[in-house]
């Protein structure tokens, strides 16, 4: 009874929009501390450009780019990054998340490994809060099953 | 000039209130999602216009381009899914379907 | 200076006729019987009034003219041109879910009664 | 490969508009973006086409085309604000069939797209060539016919090909 219609001018449109719009997520990501916006909202535009994709064509499309394993890692891997770049700092001998003593390692002054600290802290809450949308997505509309959608 | 800015702001506030009563009071659902549709286009207008009388174009323009792109986004997310489940409007043929399966 | 007025008189004239438009749009989706001729109103009306507005907003930026300035016009237009392709997609989604969903459209007789 | 290339391109254009920073730092960051935008969705902006000089000539003519598209779409308010503000509301909304003769894909879309720009049409679906298209009154739906910009987009997107096909 539900059809699945691939609708041309629909497809075509998003099609186009899709690259675009992640890279604005990226330069949302990139850009978190000189405008409004930085790894939460970045995240959130990038998980949006993938539910997009599955709305122009369908949910194997997506899951044969993205696949479920790939995915699991992203949300774990972004949390990882976040944590690792703390502990990091505590390992170095200041608090936790205090970025300023990573130039003990990385060679450059002090105010330029805080912004660099503060991108990777970014750069992790961005692939996670992606990858748990997609993830969400694809969980509400196959009813957790996993084999065939009805979105 | 920015007094002229703040006129624009508030008219186009007075029709997104117009919109609204659509939007809440509207016959189906349809008519809900052209509505949110129509003051998402009026909201991106909006924040431009408060990024010029605050002098913060720069900043705002990024909000206003997100919110287009998601207004977008969730205006085709909406459709598909009320174009796959057909049961919002009493008297369509999924619904009498549905009786006929009963 | 008196180019500055120029421009000053163009972004009103620009802004009140993107009101305008708009204004109509909204009329239109008040208005109308069933929402098929309510998507025409709001369809175009909307994509144009959006799109007057926001040159006039790129007009009234190019006041002092630097880089800084020009890319943000820039990003303007780009928001433009967004605006430009959403707009007739969504509005072709929201009336090819309505045929999905067996709207019935009014026709002639309908609307006489 | 080379339409990748292309949309990398195309990426980092934009990114230079859209960053307005223009030290080192701020322009790795730009490429490593694009980089990753090209990884996950290169083939996207041209799917199943080689890049070609042909696309540059289309896109010529594409703004070529616009000029006379804002005027129709400047036509279509002006029709929609007479229709709105009417006290009567003059509209009898009709359904019609028009079967086009384009080929191409991009010519569909982007003539699907100038209909519900214009005056008091919308495309509400695309069977093969055939457009399913809602006008609000008789008098549009005659202007559909015509055919004049069907004319336009065929001399738009379809001349290469049909030069090869004679």
């Amino acid at each position: 009874m539900i059809r699945l219609i691939e609708d041309l001018h629909i497809q075509f449109v998003c099609r186009i929009m899709v690259p675009l719009i992640q890279f604005f997520a990226l330069y949302v990501i990139a850009h978190g501390h000189y405008s409004p916006g930085g790894g939460f909202q970045g995240g959130c535009i990038l998980g949006a450009s993938f539910i997009l994709m599955m709305i122009a064509y369908d949910i194997e499309y997506v899951k044969k780019r993205f696949p479920e394993k790939f995915n699991t890692f992203m949300v774990a891997f972004g949390v990882f990054l976040y944590a690792a770049i703390g502990a990091l700092c505590l390992i170095l001998g200041a608090e936790y998340l205090n970025y300023g003593i990573l130039h003990k390692i990385l060679p450059a002054d002090p105010v330029k490994v805080r912004a660099l600290g503060t991108l990777g802290i970014e750069i992790g809450v961005g692939i996670t809060v992606s990858a748990v949308m997609l993830s969400i997505f694809l969980n509400l509309s196959t009813f957790g099953k996993h084999e065939k959608s009805e979105v | 000039m920015e007094n002229f800015f703040i006129f624009t702001i508030i008219v186009i506030g007075i029709l997104v209130i117009l919109c609204l009563y659509r939007a809440i009071f509207g016959p189906t659902v349809m008519d809900r999602i052209v509505a949110v549709g129509v003051i998402g286009t009026k909201t991106t207008v909006i924040l431009v216009l408060i990024g010029i009388y605050y002098k913060r174009v720069e900043m705002f323009v990024d909000i206003s381009l997100a919110y287009a792109l998601l207004n977008f986004i969730a205006t085709l997310a909406a459709s598909k899914f009320f174009r796959t489940r057909k049961s919002i409007l009493p008297g369509t043929k999924f619904m009498k379907d549905r009786e006929a399966e009963k | 200076m008196i180019v500055e007025y120029i421009i000053d008189a163009f972004v009103i004239i620009l802004v009140l006729l993107g009101l305008f438009f708009l204004f109509t749009a909204t009329v239109g989706l008040l208005r109308f019987p069933d929402f098929y001729c309510k998507l025409q109103a709001t369809g175009k009306g909307d994509t144009l009034g959006a799109i007057l507005i926001l040159l006039g907003v790129i007009l009234y930026n190019l006041h002092d003219f630097s880089l800084n300035n020009f890319l943000v016009c820039l990003k303007i237009l780009f928001i433009i041109i967004f605006i430009f392709h959403a707009n007739p997609v969504a509005t072709h989604a929201i009336t090819k879910a309505g045929l999905d969903a067996d709207v019935k459209p009014l026709t002639k007789e309908d609307i006489r009664k | 490969m080379r339409r990748e290339i292309v949309t990398f391109l195309i990426l980092f254009l934009l990114w230079l508009i859209f960053s307005g920073m223009f030290d080192a730092f701020h322009l790795a960051l730009g490429v490593v973006s694009c980089l990753i935008v090209t990884l996950i969705s290169g083939d996207l902006i041209f799917q199943n086409e080689r890049f070609t000089m042909n696309h540059i000539k289309e896109g010529i003519r594409f703004i070529k085309y616009l000029p006379w598209l804002i005027y129709q779409i400047i036509l279509a308010n002006i029709h929609v604000a007479y229709l709105v503000l009417h006290p009567k509301m003059p509209i009898e909304p009709i359904i019609i069939a028009y079967k086009a003769k384009l080929k191409r894909d991009i010519s569909k879309v982007v003539f699907s797209q100038s209909i519900i720009l214009t005056p008091g049409t919308i495309t509400m679906d695309i069977v093969d060539d055939t457009f399913i298209v809602h006008c609000i009154s008789k008098k549009v739906a005659d202007d559909l016919f015509t055919g004049e910009m069907e004319q336009r987009i065929a001399d738009v997107f379809e001349r290469e090909n049909t030069k090869r096909s004679l």
